[in-house]
């Protein structure tokens, strides 16, 4: 480390405590509180990157989030590596690793350099008006631009850090902790808000906490050290909660704020693990005050962008806080006041400031004179008009300006430096403000935006509402928090203040160079590679607004979001297009305010927490048993249960023959189920089913199928009649949660003169279901003195029972065809009846079957999954359900929906079976049908919705929708695949039982 | 997010709530007499207005009630909720 | 004889933290709109309905939830027999449902009641639950319906830093360990 | 063309510093009438526009445009182009599109940088399954490039998608379309409003149309901001406006105007070389050539017109990016933003004439419009200059909501991005 670079006297930087670190594999160290940048530059390391384009060398430019050029890949583990990360927001840690991005083989020799020469050739936009020819080989220029474009590296592997979420309600909320941020915290807090402040940086205090200086002093003390006393005052304060290392992240309408807090960044390597990376703030605030302060504007000449050229107050910022120096020979270039704090902090610490360079005619304000005292030399009312260097820049080309300033007069003067500071004024950070929705209003003596109207309940305060001056800042907070939060007594009223203040103004966007524009490269949007030259073509080729502009230069699309240049762009465009820059407006800021990680946006939903996963009661016995789950909704349901190492397949085909030869047992909990009481139920049910209810019998169960308005299927399910008005309705697994808002919709909206109620009863009840010749015989074991004679217990009723005391609901009713029950018990006892069953199936190789099983066996029935052989686009009739639409009911959702011309049409598609010619051949899920084979592109007719082997028909069974598939019967078709035909034909939807035999077998 | 001042449970974050369409749009009482446009009218016809738009939203994730609001769907602006039934409070 | 089962028989204790699942509990949904059927509850319950949104009101062994104009929830102080449940159930079912003054459902598997304890778990339920607990903290009694990381639940303030949660029991083992991951970082 | 584009113009306007370029479209004042009227300076309008002029010789043609064109979802969309949909209707629509797209870049002497470097559709659940394999032999039988790869396959194409089988939804495999890809947003409309112009049609921006004149069956003219212009026929394509426009002649759409957020990250070297979309898992990705990874997320249930949605669904859909993409966990979100589309029940669009004469509708494009701009440019001029719809577009009339003839495109469990 040069140690001439760094000064001794700063209170901020620790330097007993060295850190060492890495950047681009130079050993390097700096001290406890530096930024990676400041370190860089103490370092005497300047060039830091090379442009997105041009491949420029650049240097560090800033000492914030505005930062364009310091963009560094940090650390090179594979999982945790971070491309683009500014160097001015990293704080030192040990063992940090930082590189240079888009640069080969290395920053300080970059063959990307060569664009440079061709600049030339790649204006804005070039690339929309060649690589054209030849036509096909867009691709291959294509993949170089992609290879040479793209700044950092994304990591290759999951990223091992943990992220979070909080919620967070508060009164109000204060962002920037600024010398303004501060005085609205504190008054808040002592009016007993419940008050929230957030800042981006480590500590409190904002630029004034380093300001000490003669021509900024509150109450006779400098106004570092009075804040420093207000900033102690305010631990002593119960409810305001602070947070550092927060940055405001988006704004969004009513008062919903997001802020990323770090909380490990700053740690040392081996400090970061097992801790959460960044918590993400969710806030909801009653109130929101906007304190973020303003930015320095560069400005813009021939060459401004070379290493060695920095912001103005990035270069006090560096001696006063960091001590550390920018360089050994400085020059200033502004056009405002705040280029001779630079000058004053830079002379108290004996670096030799060789000139500043002031566009405006001689000004004597209070600051001015006071560095002329110092003996600063000023070259009044000229320019710089070039710069030399290429890694660093060496020297600078002065100039006097015409009285208009248009024009360069006189002769050159060349100066030597190794560092130039720029200020081109400053610009009030309203990207919040709008952000949420509030509406700017330029101000034309000093050409900066200003919060204006917003709808929300919110301030702006501070050098963010365009208050530079320290005695204004302060007068206005007061007046504006005193109105804001409806108070009189603040402590802030009557200090007394020393405050320069600005007299002259003058802000030129784009300074005259001795040169033709054409010859120049005054860059504005510093990593994208966006001159002045580029903005003016743009409007040359009739791209007028900014949004255009902004799209076909590409100025502030960078990762700085243009935070530098949005406003020069503005000023630039205005002046060519000779229109006033409040006419223009400006682009809309957009979230975030600075780069946020998919990881703080996550939090910890990711892996197990990605989704819900809901279990049934029995699922502990489904996973002892080796059962392969499938994912339904948010369920997972047991799939099948492989024995030894069979396949799906083989495990499918046991299951379904062990089923319907003798017994098998189903998990159906997951089926929706909603009780239904009231003295109107059976009129609902006779409004949402296109059935008839009314006269279903008590103990009875009947199927229902309910449509949507537009007439198409929506779910199925059986219902049961408790009692006269008492229903318990079942729907598919993955309805249940729809059908149940939609029927709550519909009686709160459409019919509340129906006295109803309906409660989900989903998780309260398990459900088993056994199949099978046996499961009669199972049953009576389980519960002896239940009559399951088919007269006492016929097939589509209930019985409510006790099984060992414990109530449960059994209905006779079956989706296999096979004589079956299902058990419906609290899910407490649920695994246990399961067991029971189980053990009592023993005898009768009961088995476990799955989902896939159930599938198999209804097909073999041509019992329908809505869902599967529906998909929003059957009605009943094409399903062949004509029979379960009641002709004598007046109405019922949907009805009035199969009468239109379209829906009632005879050859719409419809629901058949399909038979292979091979009764092997096993159709595939979602193959085509047609009737022709010769034609290409041919029409299709339809396609398979469920294929499968029946195991119990030996021979592979599908249905199918098939266009006027009624009429088709017996009609010979093919199922096109890929490499082969399959004859197929079309056939009754039933493929077992015709005569349902074996329901009451 | 907005912040939805649920008729019946008070101001909740919108994440509790889902938006149902467009308000006041009553189901035929006797669609078997509507020709088909009439019916389209009911089942698809939106005036999808950009302004003042009344609409149902439910409380989803609390008393899972429905109600009405009232919002200037041009900046999102809330300005009434009411409860199923009432007259809208604006006209 | 069946035994029970319930997703989670657990207890995990962290800083000022304690979660815990308490079951068996009786819980009845109540449903109704006129006022006999509130009066009625009230008498038979020896409770009053409480009408106003998002509170509630107990007596020594019964709790009563409001949970939207016309729905409520019971539930029971302790653990509680099956029979006693099934009694309550059917008295009630008779009192109310079967002379249509409105409905009773027995859902007392259908939610599992979640118990935390301690000075730090409004600031666990702030890590996935968007509602504002700012004032719900220090009214005893209070209601709230929300959703904790997506998942339903109804919280009862049963007691100053003394909460019963319900979800359903599909999702409880889900929940549980999302709030016990939680935990690790309050 | 005047001024055309090539390697050699630029060389050529390098020696002059690029003082020379003309205008890209002029910037005239609206005439007193015009053949045809399009209303909306998005994509889809100016080439409806371009192609009017082209196929159609309607040269007296006027493009107005509210704000500036292709400042609405032209400029804010993932510019995600495929043609593998379900239905044959929708099919022809997209292919017919997709062919366009193949030598747009030199009928527009433009470079819209069509970038044919494949679409895959994830599947994460069996019914998804069934859903992609009906879609992938739809497509085959259409003539449409689409293959069914299943994970092995889907792995070796994306490397960097994450198919464990122990993930909450295991990639179970997915469809392929080759020809499919992405193209530069802004290009497009700037191509077609120069190509438009080049041929004489008047591009009026800033130009705000506040009511049509009508008489009893037909149209008259547009009211503006920039006064009354007179003609017989009037295209609107007007997107999310749609039902503005068209509650000016008391004509309700079955439309819902709602809005659809995308985000980018920063740019970083290629990492992802191809479009990958997934229903289940709500999420889809691609990387533009400035290499920032361009991220769709879903609509809001809710209508609104201000371009913003709920963070809710930017943070649903990054939760799906990274159970797919767990090494995005770092990258960095720089910019979100929303559009306002206009969705039809049935997810697919209107292209019609309506019951007033000289009256046509292009619009319900939902989130899937920008692939479909040179197609339905080119039909929708068709619809116009013949005052019939093309075969490709006869499906897609504002009647089918009556009769009930949907072209259902979510039923079918399309992914309509």
């Amino acid at each position: 480390m040069s140690k001439d670079l760094r000064i001794t006297n700063s209170k901020f930087i620790d330097q007993t405590s060295r850190i060492s670190f890495k950047f681009d594999g130079k050993n390097l160290y700096g001290f406890k509180g530096d930024t990676l940048a400041s370190a860089l530059l103490a370092n005497n390391i300047h060039l830091v990157g090379r442009s997105f384009k041009y491949h420029r060398p650049r240097g560090i430019m800033a000492c914030g989030s505005e930062e364009p050029n310091a963009i560094v890949q940090v650390g090179n583990d594979t999982s945790m590596t971070e491309p683009n990360t500014r160097a001015t927001e990293i704080e030192l840690y040990e063992g940090l690793e930082a590189s240079s991005q888009n640069c080969w083989p290395s920053v300080n020799f970059d063959l990307g350099a060569v664009n440079n020469f061709f600049s030339p050739l790649i204006p804005a936009a070039f690339y929309y008006k060649t690589f054209m020819w030849p036509a096909n080989f867009w691709k291959l220029y294509e993949y170089f631009i992609r290879k040479s474009a793209g700044l950092g590296k994304s990591p290759t592997e999951p990223d091992k850090d943990i992220y979070d979420h909080r919620y967070l309600h508060c009164d109000v909320l204060i962002v920037g902790g600024g010398i303004s941020g501060i005085m609205a915290a504190k008054t808040a807090a002592k009016n007993n808000l419940n008050t929230v402040l957030i800042d981006d940086k480590n500590i409190l205090g904002g630029t004034t906490l380093f300001q000490e200086n003669e021509c900024f002093k509150i109450n006779n003390s400098y106004s570092n050290e009075w804040l420093k006393k207000e900033i102690e005052s305010l631990n002593s304060l119960k409810n305001l909660t602070i947070k550092t290392r927060t940055s405001l992240a988006a704004y969004h309408s009513y008062n919903y704020l997001l802020a990323r807090e770090n909380l490990t960044d700053h740690l040392d390597l081996d400090e970061k693990k097992n801790k959460i990376r960044q918590r993400l703030w969710k806030i909801r605030a009653k109130k929101v005050i906007i304190a973020t302060g303003a930015m320095e504007r560069p400005l813009i000449f021939n060459n401004n962008d070379r290493p060695g050229v920095i912001l103005s107050s990035s270069i006090k910022k560096y001696i006063d806080f960091y001590g550390v120096k920018c360089g050994q020979k400085i020059s200033l270039f502004t056009n405002n006041d705040s280029a001779y704090e630079t000058a004053i902090s830079l002379n108290k610490c004996g670096v030799s400031v060789n000139s500043v360079v002031d566009i405006r005619d001689k000004t004597n304000s209070l600051i001015v004179k006071h560095a002329e005292k110092l003996g600063i030399k000023v070259h009044w009312k000229s320019t710089v008009v070039n710069t030399n260097g290429y890694k660093k820049i060496n020297s600078i080309e002065i100039m006097k300006l015409s009285d208009d300033g248009t024009n360069v007069i006189e002769k050159k003067i060349n100066e030597e430096c190794d560092c130039l500071g720029i200020s081109g004024g400053w610009t009030p950070r309203v990207h919040l403000f709008t952000q949420s929705g509030g509406k700017l209003k330029f101000r034309d003596e000093d050409n900066v935006f200003v919060p204006d109207k917003s709808d929300l309940d919110q301030i702006s305060i501070g050098s963010c509402n365009g208050d530079f001056g320290l005695d204004d800042v302060i007068k206005n907070t007061v007046n504006l928090i005193n109105k804001f939060l409806k108070i009189n007594n603040n402590d802030y009223e009557n200090l007394e203040i020393i405050s320069s203040k600005e007299i002259d103004k003058k802000n030129i966007w784009l300074l005259p160079s001795d040169k033709p524009l054409g010859k120049t490269k005054p860059f504005l949007d510093f990593q994208n590679d966006s001159t002045a030259n580029d903005i003016k073509l743009a409007l040359r080729e009739g791209f007028k607004s900014i949004e255009h502009v902004k799209r076909y230069t590409t100025t502030g699309m960078a990762t700085d979001q243009g935070k530098l240049s949005n406003m020069h762009a503005l000023g630039i465009i205005a002046e060519t297009a000779g229109v006033k820059m409040g006419e223009l407006g400006t682009t809309t800021f957009r979230p975030p305010y600075t780069p946020l990680t998919f990881g703080a946006i996550v939090g910890r939903n990711v892996g197990e927490f990605f989704d819900i996963t809901r279990k049934t009661p029995m699922h502990d016995w489904h996973v002892e048993n080796k059962a392969e789950f499938e994912n339904v909704g948010q369920w997972k349901r047991a799939w099948y249960y492989p024995k030894d190492n069979e396949n799906m397949h083989e495990a499918v085909q046991r299951e379904s023959k062990a089923a319907r030869d003798s017994a098998g047992i189903l998990d159906a909990s997951t089926l929706g189920k909603i009780d239904i009481q009231g003295s109107d139920a059976s009129e609902f049910l006779n409004r949402v089913y296109t059935n008839a209810w009314s006269k279903l019998e008590i103990g009875k169960c009947r199927y229902g199928l309910m449509l949507n308005e537009d007439g198409m299927v929506y779910d199925d399910g059986v219902t049961t009649r408790l009692s006269e008005n008492h229903y318990l309705m079942t729907t598919t697994t993955g309805g249940a949660a729809n059908v149940l808002s939609k029927l709550e919709d519909y009686l709160q909206t459409e019919w509340p003169e129906l006295d109803v109620y309906l409660t989900s009863v989903t998780d309260h009840y398990g459900t088993v279901s056994i199949c099978g010749p046996n499961s009669k015989k199972i049953l009576s074991k389980v519960i002896p003195d239940l009559d399951l004679s088919d007269k006492e217990f016929p097939h589509m009723t209930f019985k409510s029972v006790l099984i060992d005391n414990i109530k449960c609901r059994v209905m006779r009713i079956s989706f296999t065809g096979e004589h079956s029950y299902e058990i419906n018990i609290q899910s407490s006892y649920a695994k246990s009846v399961w067991e029971k069953c189980f053990k009592a199936g023993k005898e009768f190789n009961i088995t476990p079957y799955g989902t896939e099983t159930m599938h198999l066996l209804r097909a073999e029935k041509g019992f329908i999954i809505a869902g599967q052989d529906t998909d929003g686009t059957m009605t009943p009739i094409d399903l062949q359900m004509d029979w379960i639409i009641s002709k004598k009911k007046y109405d019922f959702i949907g009805k009035r929906s199969l009468y239109r011309s379209d829906t009632i049409r005879e050859d719409r598609k419809q629901l058949v079976g399909l038979l292979t010619d091979d009764p092997n051949e096993i159709l595939e899920e979602g193959a085509q049908i047609v009737a022709e084979t010769d034609k290409q592109p041919v029409e299709m007719l339809g396609h398979v919705t469920s294929s499968y082997f029946s195991p119990n028909l030996n021979k592979s069974i599908a249905l199918a929708v098939v266009k006027n598939g009624k009429k088709l019967m017996g009609q010979k078709l093919f199922v096109p695949m890929k490499n082969k035909t399959i004859n197929v034909t079309i056939t009754d939807t039933v493929f077992l039982d015709k005569e349902n035999k074996r329901l009451n077998a | 997010m907005f912040l939805i001042n649920c008729p019946y449970c008070g101001e909740r974050d919108q994440s509790e709530f889902s938006a149902g369409g467009e308000a006041h749009i009553i189901r035929p009482k006797q669609p078997t007499e509507l020709s088909d446009d009439q019916w389209a009218e009911y089942l698809f016809m939106r005036k999808n207005i950009k302004g003042i738009q009344f609409e149902r939203w439910n409380h989803a994730h609390g008393c899972r009630k429905w109600f009405n609001m009232v919002r200037d769907t041009s900046n999102d602006k809330i300005h009434a909720v009411y409860k199923m039934g009432e007259k809208p409070p604006i006209k | 004889m069946l035994n029970f089962n319930t997703t989670i028989i657990d207890t995990k204790e962290y800083s000022e933290i304690e979660i815990s699942v308490i079951e068996p509990i009786l819980k009845i949904n109540l449903r109704g709109k006129n006022r006999d059927f509130i009066t009625k509850i009230g008498k038979e319950l020896s409770i009053i309905t409480p009408i106003d949104p998002n509170t509630s009101s107990s007596n020594e062994k019964l709790n009563l939830l409001w949970l939207s104009p016309d729905e409520w929830l019971l539930y029971s102080n302790d653990k509680i027999d099956i029979k006693d449940v099934n009694s309550l159930e059917d008295k009630l079912f008779r009192e109310i449902s079967k002379v249509k003054l409105g409905s009773v459902t027995n859902v007392s598997d259908h939610w599992i009641m979640i118990n935390l304890n301690g000075t730090k778990i409004f600031e666990l339920l702030s890590t996935g639950c968007p509602f504002n607990f700012n004032n719900f903290k220090n009214s005893k009694g209070a209601v709230a319906q929300t959703l904790i990381n997506h998942i339903d639940v109804i919280i009862h303030n049963k007691n100053f830093n003394d909460l019963n949660l319900f979800v359903r029991r599909s999702f409880s083992s889900h929940l549980w360990s999302w709030m016990n991951d939680s935990a690790r970082f309050i | 063309m005047k001024n055309k584009y090539s390697i050699f113009s630029l060389i050529k306007n390098a020696f002059s510093y690029h003082e020379n370029w003309q205008r890209a479209w002029r910037d005239p004042e609206p005439k007193k009438e015009y053949d045809a009227i399009i209303i909306g300076g998005g994509g889809h309008g100016l080439a409806t526009a371009f192609y009017l002029a082209k196929k159609h010789n309607m040269t007296n043609v006027a493009v107005v445009e509210k704000g500036w064109i292709g400042g609405g979802n032209t400029g804010r969309n993932t510019t995600i182009i495929r043609s593998n949909y379900l239905w044959d209707a929708s099919a022809g629509l997209y292919d017919h599109a997709l062919k366009i797209w193949e030598g747009l870049s030199q009928e527009l002497n433009y470079n819209v940088m069509f970038s044919q470097r494949g679409v895959m559709n994830l599947a994460h659940n069996l019914q998804d399954v069934r859903d992609l394999k009906r879609r992938t032999h739809a497509n085959r039988l259409n003539g449409i490039d689409a293959v069914w790869l299943n994970t092995d396959e889907v792995k070796k194409f994306c490397p960097i998608i994450n198919t464990s089988p122990n993930i909450r939804y295991p990639v179970l495999g997915g469809t392929l379309q080759k020809r499919a890809g992405t193209a530069r947003h802004d290009a497009v409309a700037w191509g077609y409003a120069r190509g438009a112009d080049a041929m004489g049609v008047d591009i009026i921006q800033n130009c705000e149309v506040k009511g049509i004149k009508r008489n009893a069956d037909s149209v008259e003219g547009i009211e503006t901001t920039k006064g009354f212009i007179k003609t017989k026929k009037i295209g609107v394509v007007a997107a999310g406006h749609s039902s503005v426009i068209a509650n000016m002649v008391d004509l309700k759409l079955p439309l819902e105007s709602k809005p659809l957020q995308a985000l980018v990250s920063e740019p970083v070297k290629p990492i992802i070389d191809t479009v990958v979309m997934s229903n289940a898992v709500h999420a889809y990705v691609s990387q533009s050539d400035k290499g920032e990874l361009v991220i769709g997320a879903g609509t809001d249930a809710y209508v609104s017109y201000t371009q913003r949605g709920s963070h809710d669904v930017v943070e649903g859909t990054l939760k799906a990016i990274l159970e797919l993409y767990p090494i995005f966990s770092r990258m960095k979100m720089l910019r979100q933003w929303g559009g306002i589309v206009d969705i039809c029940p049935d997810a697919s669009p209107i292209i019609s004439k309506t019951h007033v004469k000289g009256l046509y509708f292009n619009c319900g494009w939902g989130t899937g419009g920008f692939k479909a701009t040179p197609g339905s440019g080119d039909l929708f001029a068709h619809t116009i200059a013949n005052d019939e719809p093309h075969k490709l577009n006869a499906d897609f009339n504002i009647n089918r909501f009556v009769s009930g003839d949907l072209v259902d495109e979510h039923g079918a469990a399309a992914v309509a991005h």
